[in-house]
Parts: C-alpha cells; structure tokens; sequence
C-alpha cells in the first residue's frame, strides 16, 4: 500500500496547533509554504542552523521583530517590512547585508493564503535585495495569543570598509541629510486600522535602504553616522542621536518633505508626522564639505531620489534638537512619552 | 511504577506467550472490545508475540470513535458559539464531523479547552458565571459515573452555567450486535477491564451462554492482555464459554456499588447511535429528567439534523471485525492521520493509523 | 476506552462524601483525585484513576496471582 | 529647573503600549529592564545592530522564537530557555557559541517584576554559556494579542574544525548516543498547565549542551551527526534524521531513561514520552569503533552525565525508525501528525 | 491643503506679528481659552513671535485637562467591567485617575478602543450585541452635538447596549468664572473658534461688558491666533471691551442652529465640576430624562464616591492663569510626561509638558 | 477643544437626515463624514470637521479677508 499524498492542501485551510508541534504538519507547513522561498541553504541542510561560507571584514548584527496590523497595508506587507527592517539597520552600519533568519509566530486561524501570500513577498524582497534567507523558525501559539502573524528576522552583514560609522562620530559642522518624504508608512498603516478607515493615495514607504549607503560608501563619502526612521519618526531618531552624539542639532522644517495625503492624515487625526513612523527612509550624517556630493549620489538612488539637506550639527555640547519652522520660530524636539495617540483637541 | 512495571517484564511476558503458543492449534479470532486495550496492542506490538492462529480485531471500545457524527456537528455548534466555553478530554478535539473538527473552530476562535476532569470543566464553570460552560460528557461506563458526580456536585453547587452534551455508550449490547451481526467472526472476547471495575460482569454471563463465546475481563499492560489472550484460546480449543476474570485486582464481580447508584440516579439507558454501526438498543445513556436542564442540546436548541454520514468511512465495519482498513477506498488517500476522514484515523493507535505507519513495509504483522 | 493507571494514596485531602479526595502519587507526581466511589481506600492503598476519579481500589492479593501461575509454568515447564 | 529622576521604576508596574513606542518609556525599558543584563556592546553603540570582531572558521547562524507558557516551570524560564536553545541550536552543528541577539515581543500588562526576572535569568544564562548578548529590539503588542511574552534569539557560532556534521553524515553501523533521561521539559511545563496541575519533583532538563559536544570534537571523535531533542521529542528528532539521511535506525527501549515522575505523568494523561519535548538533551552519532570513547567523554560533563548508547544504524535504507521494546517487540516510529492530546481512551 | 497651508506662511505670520509689536505699548495678559489654540501656540512658537510685553495664559478649554477626577474613576472601574467594551478618543487614555488611567485598565486586560468619533463607537456596539458598549463622551460644545446625534441614532437603531459616560462642559460660565476669580490677572480672552462654530457668540457680549474684557472669537493657525491677539490688544490699548470674530470663515454669529436642536432635545444643563477647579453653575451638560437609559453612571450604578484629587496638582491654578507649572511642587519630580500627575503633563502640547521640554534651557521663552 | 479641520466635500454618499453623509477629502485622502449639521454643503464646498461631524462650511469670502488685510497693511507700510 504505497499511496502517495493526493491533497494538495486547500488554501482555505488555517494554521492549526498541530503545525507548530514538530510533526508532519510542521513538515507540510515547511515543505509548501516556507521553503519554496527561500534559498536552498536551509532546506538541503535541513537542521536547526545554517554554515555560511567565510565572511569577509567584519560581521554586522543586527535583529528585529515585526508586528504590524495589518498584515496587508497600502504598498506593502509584514513580509517585505521583515526583510526591508533588518536590511537597513544593516546598511546603517555601513555593512553589505548578506544573510537573513526567519522566525515566524504565527497564531492559530492564520488563513493559510495569508502566510503563503506573506511569505511569498518575504522571498521576492530578499532577492530583490540580494540577501539570503537562510535559517529559520516556526511556532504557533493559540488563537487569542498571537496577533495572526509575527515575523521576527535578524540579519548578518559585513563591513567592507575601515570607517566607524556611528553617533559617536557626528561633528559640528554636519550636514545632515533625510533620504525622502516621511510620514507615509505609519499613516497608510493607520489607515487601515479598524475604526480609523480612510483611503486616498497612501502608500508606506517600506524599501530597502542599503543600495544608496553602499554608494555614498564606494564614492568615498566620509560618513559619519547613518539611522533610519522607524517607529518614533524622524524626531525620536533624531533626538536618540543627538544624545549619543551629545550635539545640538538644527533642523529647517521647510525642507523636510511631507506629502499632502499625509498631512492630511495627520491633520485630521491630531498627529504629529516628524514622529510618524517610516520603513525606507534615513538620515546621514556627513562633513559639510561632501555634503553636496553626498546629496547627488543619493538622489541617483531611485529610493533616495528626494533626498534633501535638512540641517546641520551645531557646536553646542546641549544634546538638543532644535527645529526653525515654517514660520521661522523654533521648537524644542524630545521623544514623546509613548505612542501618539489621536487627539480630539 | 508499582502495578505497571511488573505487567511489562520481558521475562514473565515471553512465558505467558509460550504458553498461548503451546496451547493452540487452530485459527482463532479474537476481539479486544476495549480501545485502551487496543492502544496496548499496537503500541507493545503484541500481534508480534502471538501464534499466526491468532487474530486480534479491534473493537468498537473507543468512545471517540464512536461517537456519532450527529454530536460531533452538534458540538461544533456549540462550541463555535461565542457565549461558549467547550471542555473536552484532548482525543475528541480531532475527531471529523460533516464539516470540520472542534480544533478548527478553535482555530477560529471557540473558546474550547482541554480537561483531564469533568471537575475541571465544573471549575471553569464557577470561574466563568458569565460565560456557559459546556462539557462533553463522552465515554462508556467507566467514565459515567464521572459525569454524573459533576452533574449532582454542579446541582449541589447550583451551577445554572453548566451542560453536559452527553454521548455515552454500554459495552454489553454492543457485544451483543457483534455477535449476532451477519459474518461475524469474532469467537471469543476481551471485556473491557476499567467498564467492569464499575458495572462487574454478571451481565456477561448469558452473552456467553447465548452466542458461545468465551469472554474474558481483561486488564490494559501486555501481560494482563497476553493472559486474558491465554484464558479465551484455551477456552475455544477446549470448547468452553464462561465469562474469566484476567483482571481480578481491579474488578470486582459486581463492580462497584457506589458508582453504580449515581450512575442511575443521574442518568436512564436509552438507545444510541453508534458512530459506522447505527442504533443500537438500549445501548447508551441519557440524562434523567431531573436533570434536564445540565442537557446541552436541550439548552442551546439542538436539532437532530446531521445527515448520514457521507465520508465512506467504514469504521463501523472495521470495529465490527468485518473489514480491514486497507479495504476502505479513503485510506492513504484522502484519509490519512495529519487529515482523518474516520476516528480510526485519528489517534495514532486507531487501527486505520496503524495500518497506514506500516504501509510501506513488506509485512504488515506488526499491528 | 479508559484509560486507568494505578496510584497511591498520599493522604486525605476532602472527607465531604461526595468530594472525598486525596492526594494521589503516580511515580512521584502528585495529583488531588476523588475518591468518592471507592470510600474505603486508605492511605497507602493503590487506586485505579480514570478521568480524576478514582473507580476501584487494587487488591494486592489478586495482583500477585499471575506470577504465582507463571512461576507454575516455570516449575511445569522444568519438569517436562 | 534641572530636575532628577527620583522615582525608580516601580516593581508593580506592568508593560505598557508606550514601551513599545521608541519613545521615553521605550528608553527607560531599556535602560532599566535590558541593558543591565547584557554585554556592553549593545548598549555602548547604542544603535541598532553590533558590529563583531572578526570570527574565526566558518560562520553558523541559527535563529529560535520561544513561546512557553508558562513562562516558569519548575527547572527554569523562557529567558533560560531562549538563550540555551539557540546556543544548542549551534552546538548541533559543531560550532562555538559566540554572540546572541535578543527580541522581544510583551504583551500589555505582563507585569514588569516578571520581565527583570527573565531579563536577569537570560543575563546568568548567557554568562553561564559564555555568549554574549550583542544585539535586541523590544516590541509591545495590545493586551489579547500576545501571550505575556515571547523572546526570539538568533546566534552566530563559529566552526573550528573541518568535520560536516549533518544528517547525510550519518553511516551504517554508527552508534547512537543519547545524552540523558527524556521528555522532562514537556511534562515539567504541562504539569503547570491551567487545569491539568500535577506537582512532584519534576524539573526541566533545559540546559545548554555546547560543552560536551565541544568535548567530542576537541577529543577528536568523528562525530557524523547531532541532533537537539526538541519539540516533538526523541522520536520526532529519530524520524527526521533517518529521512535526511535516508537510513534505518534500531533503538533499544531498555536503553531509553525516563524517570518515574515523567512515566507517571505520561501514563496519567495517556502520552508517550518517546514525543514529549525536551531542552537538554540530544543525540549524537558516532562510528562504532569510537562509541565507547565518545560515552565516556559524554559522561564526564555534568549535563551529559547519563549519557548512553540507545541504538544503531542499520544498512538498510528504509528512512525509518525501529524501537525494540521492553518485551522485545519492535514498534515502528513515525512523526505525529500534529501535537499530542491528552487521551482518555 | 486648502484653508491649513494659507494661514502657515511666514511672511503673512511676519506682517501681523509686526502689526502687533507697532500696536503694543504696555504689558497684556490674554487668554487663549481653547486647549486647540494652546496646542497650535505651543507647537508653532507664537509667543516667540510676540512683543515681550504679551503674555499668553494657557485656558481651560480642554475636556481631557478637565474632567474630574470623580468622572475618570468612573470611567475607569465600567472600563474594568468584563462585560464591557469602553470607547474612548485617544487622549484620555493617559490621564491620570485616582489610581492609574485607563492605558493601565487596557494593559490589565480591560477593552478598550480608541476611536475617532463617537460614530465609531455606535458601530462597535451593533457588532458586540453581547456587550456593554460605552462611549466617553467628553467635551465642549463642539463635540456635544456629535454625542447627542449619537444618542438620537442609537434610539433610532434600539441599540440597548450603548451608552455614554457623559463630562461636558460650556464655555461661557468658565470664562465668566475666570474674569470673577479674585486675583485674576487675564485681561482680554480669544475665544474657542469651534465651539462658537456651534453656539455662536453672541452669549459673550454680556461677559464681555460686564468684566469689561475683549473676546475675540479666534481660529486655530498661527494667523488666526496673531490676529486674534492683534484685536484683542487693539483693543485692549484703546480701553475697548467688544466681542469680535476674526474666525469668520468658520463662525456664523448665531452659530449652528441644525446643531443647537439637536443639543436641547438630548442634553440639559447641569452644574459641573471642573478639575482642579471645582464646581461651576450651569457649566455643564447632562443626557435628559428621556435618555437617561443611555447614561452609563447610572446603567452602571456609579456611586459619586472619589474623594478629592490628593495628587497636589494645580493644573486649575494653571489653567485661570493663576500660577505656573514650574510652582507646583510635582513638577518634574513626581509628575513627568511619561508618568503625568495631572492632564497638563499628559500632552506634549500641555502647559506643564512644554515647560518641562523647556527645562533645561536658560531662556523658557519658547512657550 | 476641538480639533476640526477643512476638507472639501466630495460626494454625497448618504441622504437621510440624520445620517446625510458625504465622502470628504482631507488634503487627498478621503473619509466619510456625518453632514446633518450642515445641510446646505454641496460638492466641491469645504466644510469644519470634528469627531466624524462636519460642524461649519468654510465661507471662501470671509477666508480671504485677512489677506486683503494684510494687503492693505503692506501699502499702508509702503506708504509710511
Ligand atoms: S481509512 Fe479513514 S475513512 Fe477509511 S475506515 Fe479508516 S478512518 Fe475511515
Ligand atoms: S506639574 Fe503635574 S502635578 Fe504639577 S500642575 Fe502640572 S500636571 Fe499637575
Ligand atoms: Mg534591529
Ligand atoms: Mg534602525
Ligand atoms: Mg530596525
Ligand atoms: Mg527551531
Ligand atoms: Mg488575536
Ligand atoms: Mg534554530
Ligand atoms: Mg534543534
Ligand atoms: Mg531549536
Ligand atoms: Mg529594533
Ligand atoms: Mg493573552
């Protein structure tokens, strides 16, 4: 009786407890809906680890979970913010990245479709962007103890050049360069949230930021620190730089890009967009002599196109952020205490 | 572990063996009524220690597979109501109904929790006055005098939260059924120990006189099964029908009294459906009018609707002795232990799902 | 069906009738198990539990009958 | 108005949304909560990723996501856990430990007191294992859409030895070597399971299994394969390795240990301890002619003390595992199909 | 974005701000009564832009800064109800109750949903019918409207599980309390633009002659707010007392009268008590008879039980323009943005949260 | 108080009374908005929101007069 499996598993089927339990469901779930994304490394090795080949310089990283509801937002998915997230805390290092793990949480009552959709863009944004997945992990918890899917990667790069790159190294005098609009992933996921709904030409910004730090690197800027803008937006960033760089920083508020649908956004709910979260946009911070040429090079990058100068490091030793605004008077920026939370006055 | 390492030495079960060896000289087929004797069997390989003459065929001992596709689809119902917590022993939650099992409607949301106890179900019904805690009262006689203990403590704790969608079944008219089925081929029986720890086995005693088997009351560890094997072939080679007691340090002749009151005070025999068998008289148990109201599919309305069985499922002929699993059109196919189509698929000692981990082997002795 | 595995009592926890229970000890673990049915059982008596309950109390006597049989069998089995 | 801090963080507080935010509660988690209980590095580069110094061999990258509940048994936590899984994780592959990352996801509510006391057991372990904790991220998910707390490590080990250790290493004849007594740490955590309580002395085996395998390999035993028992347990493990491998594998049940309080609580719920899980223990394959060797260095490490041989590979190449038992019959072992329920029948 | 982007711009800001430095020539304490117009002062640095003689007190205008403490207990022991699902805007959430607020109910497992308009919260109650839906229905005569229509709809829909936990508060008494609050040292008063979006204004005029004050009812971007301020220290130079509307854009003299009806069929007025105030005649709205079903206090048996604010916080001090964050003794210390004593902390944009951002700055001129 | 913000009225997307609604657009993105408070709005006119109400329609009239204003201000200026 040698019969071979005729049921292709339905794709309105859901996760089940039994696909986290190690035993065939866990192999089906691995075999159909996991491996087929990602290198082969993982799936020939079959075991717990990856043996990657020899590094050259030395090795960056880096690690972050992704918890994102919901999974779906307008330009983009938890997949492509998985890879994309731990791509750029990469590239803030300066580093080339090379290898990705993936953990999955996923809860009881996932639609298959949706993890088979997820992990379908996880595999199209690691090639576009030339990383590896390579290791990786699957749990499944109980309905009511998850939030349908969490993604947690980390991320192995290397450094291929001597520079330091790191807050330490800001100086007076820098140029301190932003790589795009922001505001845009934090409003279009919002715009999804139950009970907030709004639509109109709201995109998340959620790309891969290594190929414009790679080519600032190659074209010999002397870099000195780079971060990217996630949650707390542009102000939180940069007020934790400014504190481990110690340096007072002074921003033009003309020149930080923020469209009108996000504006809007944030106008009608009470949010402020300089601490809306983004996922493919960054600051670098380079000598004012290279600033311009800094600034051609990321403008070459399609994903850094409206990258603009957006204020200079001071010589005051006040750890501040200090914003000159449209108006010409300045403000004081700090991190919030906790999350924005919409306003009604 | 005291009473249990002793049933599983080597030494003591290679000569009880011998012994069932020396003493047959014909084919004998022989029904092990029990599920937990079952699980025995295949787990221990025991098939493997007896003579070629010696068949085994699984019974119909298992309260989770035969439990009718009509609960099962309504306990779906119910337990996909969100006003619902669902207490069920951890095998159930596999089993098929027409649609789905109750682990998907935990996937989707039932509040549905595994319990060791009815006691624990009782618990989750006075941490939750809120919520209707329904328990799902499955099992033979061994297990009713456990349900019905929750049912007298749930009134004397005045619990109005608390049901019970009861499915409970009697070995003894099964037995019954099988031997007085057309092509029967069971000769001889292993009663179910634990249901005589609680009902004794007087009862046997004129279905071994009507049908000429022998039966046995046998315990669960190889041992207890390989003697219990011993005591029927040596009756059936000796043409002998009495009812044997294999399991003496736990069955009392007339069971046990205390069980047996509460049993009858909470609950009145009725027909069941038996789960790939059909109705049987007399055969189960319901909640006596008394206790109505603990009746969850009075409480939440249940219909008797579920249309018959359509899977093809043949369970109901493989527990009777009349088919064999590899008979059945669904096996390996659309049935198969990750997505059974049958009970007998489900737990990985059913006799469908040992079957199919030995399907690519030559020989197909081990079960 | 039922599964029933043999414990000892620890000691007696409940004595109200119907939830008459005691601490009950299977190879070193413990659980609380009633012993409404099977009021008799003393400390340091085995009981076979199912489902939380305890359903009847092992009789050592009869435990031991089989290897007083097999050990039968081993002398038959010299002399043949 | 240069103001202090005089209130320290109070032990009954609990996790908050704005922890989660980036902002000045997420600061104060971090400094007092994370940073205290983790290497330098992470905390001094104060950035999102850490940069290594140069590994020497070969570079092995594995990544676990651990969500116990509860998040304490008897014998350890989810922090002890989720440092010695990983570091087992690299050990199975033959490679020193070296750095961890570190990412959690809390759940509103959990009580802070319950994330320093992981956070520190998390600090012990890895000093204990000599890794070091490199790099984090901290997530917060709403109330009802976690489970307390769960914690993913990646790791990076390095391979000092030329030896591939992998399933298809695995040859007729090899000896199969099991470092301990099985399925405590499934039974452990479901003997604290709401409902199912049982109490008793058992512990978890969790344990960190870097040591003797670095004993095998420093006293040069050729060892062809390892495997952590996990989830699923020493039959799931078996059964995945005779499919990697394509061989058949006999084991001797006699040769299994299980102690009385874990057969207990298997016979008491109807499990078989051969699928319950375990997070100190796994198996080794090691040719024949060196198998007493290879015992004998297993025994002389603590967490490997009652390490014995429990079978072979035979020259079939059936893909299956065999199980002599007790009374000398064989049993076929397969993957379950999903977890393992509790039985009454 | 059209009627935002207009009123932003530096060289029409830089006119009107010169336009005010000619007119100025004494000191001028006015009040911007609405918690908007703090926000937007705050955020853009207006006083920055003023002549050093002008000095802008930050008002009460803020439901989230004044709502008693008696009330957010409430709000905090239905929110705890497991039966419950609260509905709030999101700026309550942080503020501070007698023993946590209600971010620390939701972090204990409480339901709690942020919305953005009371609309949302009648949504969540027809998809809950198992449920306890109550809606915070904090506000000022801006928001009232949007409550009572909630009310009206939820009478239309029979929704019987909606209802409001209702802290409103009318403008008009406050200002009138302010001016006749011994000691007080505003002078001049921009008005509440949205709020006389629905009330109109010509309930100021009496106030306006018999504290002898200029109210300016003033719009929310920065030229609004420097023209406000511009005809009010026109005013104030010239010795006149006039209620004027540099908001025209928005208000109508009579205001909404479509809103007004409304507002009378589902609230009365009521006495209210203000926090850190206290009690103001006929400063506040209560759900009528014919909706008392709706008034969660009462479906929820809410005792008037808080005992007074113990915090020492004197946000109401802040508020009249009496004292200033940096004379309360919590400042800083006990009380900071992200563990708020009292509502001034809890927005980056309240009075205490923008000097404490201030802090270690030798010139606080920023706020 | 009260946050409102003006949005120009796209659509009329429901028109009972109490529940009139219409999408509105709030420098690009949309969102449904309760119209009973205001009646008259039509497309293409910009109307206060508040809390999912719209409370006022902008009058373009009176919105520009504080730039006629300032005009006049600025030749005032010149002419000084
Ligand atoms: S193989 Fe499946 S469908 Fe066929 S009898 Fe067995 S359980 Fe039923
Ligand atoms: S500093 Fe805090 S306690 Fe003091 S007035 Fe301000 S909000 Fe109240
Ligand atoms: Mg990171
Ligand atoms: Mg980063
Ligand atoms: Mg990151
Ligand atoms: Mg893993
Ligand atoms: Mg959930
Ligand atoms: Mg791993
Ligand atoms: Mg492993
Ligand atoms: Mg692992
Ligand atoms: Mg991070
Ligand atoms: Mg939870």
């Amino acid at each position: 009786m040698h019969t071979e499996c005729p049921i292709p598993v339905s794709a309105d089927e859901t996760v089940r407890l039994g696909h986290g339990s190690g035993g065939e469901l866990s192999q089906r779930l691995l075999r159909e809906y996991i491996y087929p994304h990602f290198d082969n490394a993982w799936t020939v090795q079959a075991h717990d680890s990856a043996t990657l080949p020899r590094i050259g310089g030395r090795t960056v990283f880096t690690t972050d979970s992704f918890v994102v509801s919901p999974l779906f937002f307008p330009g983009g998915n938890i997949g492509e913010l998985a890879v994309y997230g731990t791509v750029n805390d990469l590239a803030m290092s300066g580093a080339r990245p090379l290898y990705l793990s993936c953990s999955l949480i996923l809860e009881e009552g996932l639609p298959m479709k949706t993890l088979a959709a997820v992990m379908a863009s996880m595999g199209r944004a690691a090639a576009a962007t030339g990383v590896q997945l390579v290791t990786g992990d699957t749990k499944v918890v109980e309905k009511g103890k998850g939030d349908g899917l969490f993604i947690n990667t980390a991320g192995i790069g290397s450094l291929e050049h001597v520079l330091s790159i790191a807050p330490d190294r800001i100086q007076p005098g820098d140029s301190i360069l932003l790589s795009g609009d922001i505001g845009r992933h934090g409003m279009a996921v919002m715009a999804r949230r139950e009970g907030l709904e709004f639509d109109g030409p709201l995109l998340s910004d959620c790309a891969p930021l290594h190929e414009p730090v790679l080519a600032l690197l190659e074209a010999g800027i002397n870099v000195h620190c780079l971060r990217d803008l996630t949650r707390g937006g542009l102000a939180t960033a940069l007020v934790e730089l400014a504190e481990g760089s110690r340096r007072q920083f002074s921003l033009r508020e003309n020149d930080i890009a923020i469209t009108e649908p996000v504006l809007g956004a944030c106008e009608m709910l009470g949010l402020d967009p300089l601490y809306v979260a983004n996922e493919g946009r960054f600051v670098a911070f380079v000598p004012p002599h290279q600033a311009q040429q800094a600034l051609a090079i990321l403008q070459k990058c399609p994903v850094s196109a409206d990258s603009r100068a957006i204020g200079t490091v001071s010589a005051s030793e006040a750890a501040e952020v200090i914003l000159r605004n449209s108006i010409g008077c300045e403000r004081l920026l700090d991190r919030l205490p906790g999350e924005q939370l919409p306003r009604i006055c | 572990m005291k009473f249990l390492h002793e049933y599983r030495q080597r030494e003591a079960v290679e000569k009880i063996a011998a012994e069932i060896h020396r003493v047959v000289t014909r084919p004998w087929t022989i029904m092990e009524v029990c599920g937990g004797q079952t699980h025995a069997i295949v787990k221990f390989g025991l098939q493997q220690l007896l003579p070629p003459q010696i068949e085994l065929v699984h019974g119909p001992g298992c309260p989770v597979c035969v439990t009718s596709l009509e609960i099962i689809d309504q306990a779906i119902a119910i337990a996909s109501r969100p006003d619902v917590i669902f207490c069920s022993f951890g095998d159930m939650l596999r089993v098929p109904g027409s649609n789905g099992d109750l682990l998907t409607v935990k996937a989707a949301g039932g509040d549905i929790r595994t319990v060791y106890s009815p006691l624990q179900a009782l618990k989750v019904a006075e941490d939750n006055p809120h919520k209707e805690v329904v328990f799902f009262a499955i099992g033979f006689e061994t297990t009713a005098p456990a349900h019905a203990m929750a049912v007298v403590l749930a009134t004397k704790k005045r619990l109005r939260n608390f049901s019970l969608l009861v499915s409970h079944f009697l070995v003894p008219p099964a037995i019954e059924a099988i031997c007085s089925a057309p092509g029967s081929r069971v000769q001889g029986f292993l009663a179910a120990g634990h249901v005589c720890a609680i009902m004794g086995y007087e009862q046997y005693r004129p279905l071994a006189r009507e049908y000429r088997v022998p039966i046995v009351v046998t315990g669960f560890e190889p041992l207890d099964i390989l003697e219990g094997v011993l005591l029927c072939v040596r009756q059936l080679e000796q043409g002998i029908c009495l009812v044997l007691n294999q399991y003496a340090r736990a069955v009392d002749r007339n069971g046990n009294l205390n069980a047996q009151e509460i049993l009858e005070l909470v609950f009145d025999i009725d027909d069941q459906a038996w789960r790939g068998v059909g109705s049987i008289a007399a055969s189960g148990l319901r909640l006596r009018a008394e206790f109505a109201r603990f009746d969850a599919g009075r409480r939440f309305g249940m219909a008797h609707s579920s249309g018959p069985d359509r899977s093809g499922c043949i369970s109901g002929r493989i527990m009777q002795g009349l088919q064999k699993p590899c008979d059945c059109p669904h096996f390996g196919g659309r049935c198969r232990p990750e997505q059974p189509l049958g009970a007998p698929m489900v737990s990985s000692e059913g006799a469908c799902a040992a079957y199919y981990r030995y399907r690519n082997r030559s020989t197909a002795d081990a079960h | 069906m039922c599964l029933g595995i043999p414990g000892r009592v620890e000691e007696l926890l409940n004595e109200s009738p119907l939830e008459r229970s005691a601490r009950v000890n299977f190879g070193g673990i413990c659980k609380e198990i009633n012993l409404a049915y099977v009021p008799e059982a003393r400390e340091g008596d085995y009981v076979i539990v199912h489902v939380g309950f305890a359903i009847s109390r092992v009789r050592e006597q009869e435990a031991h009958r089989i290897f007083r049989y097999l050990e039968r069998i081993g002398e038959l089995g010299e002399l043949q």
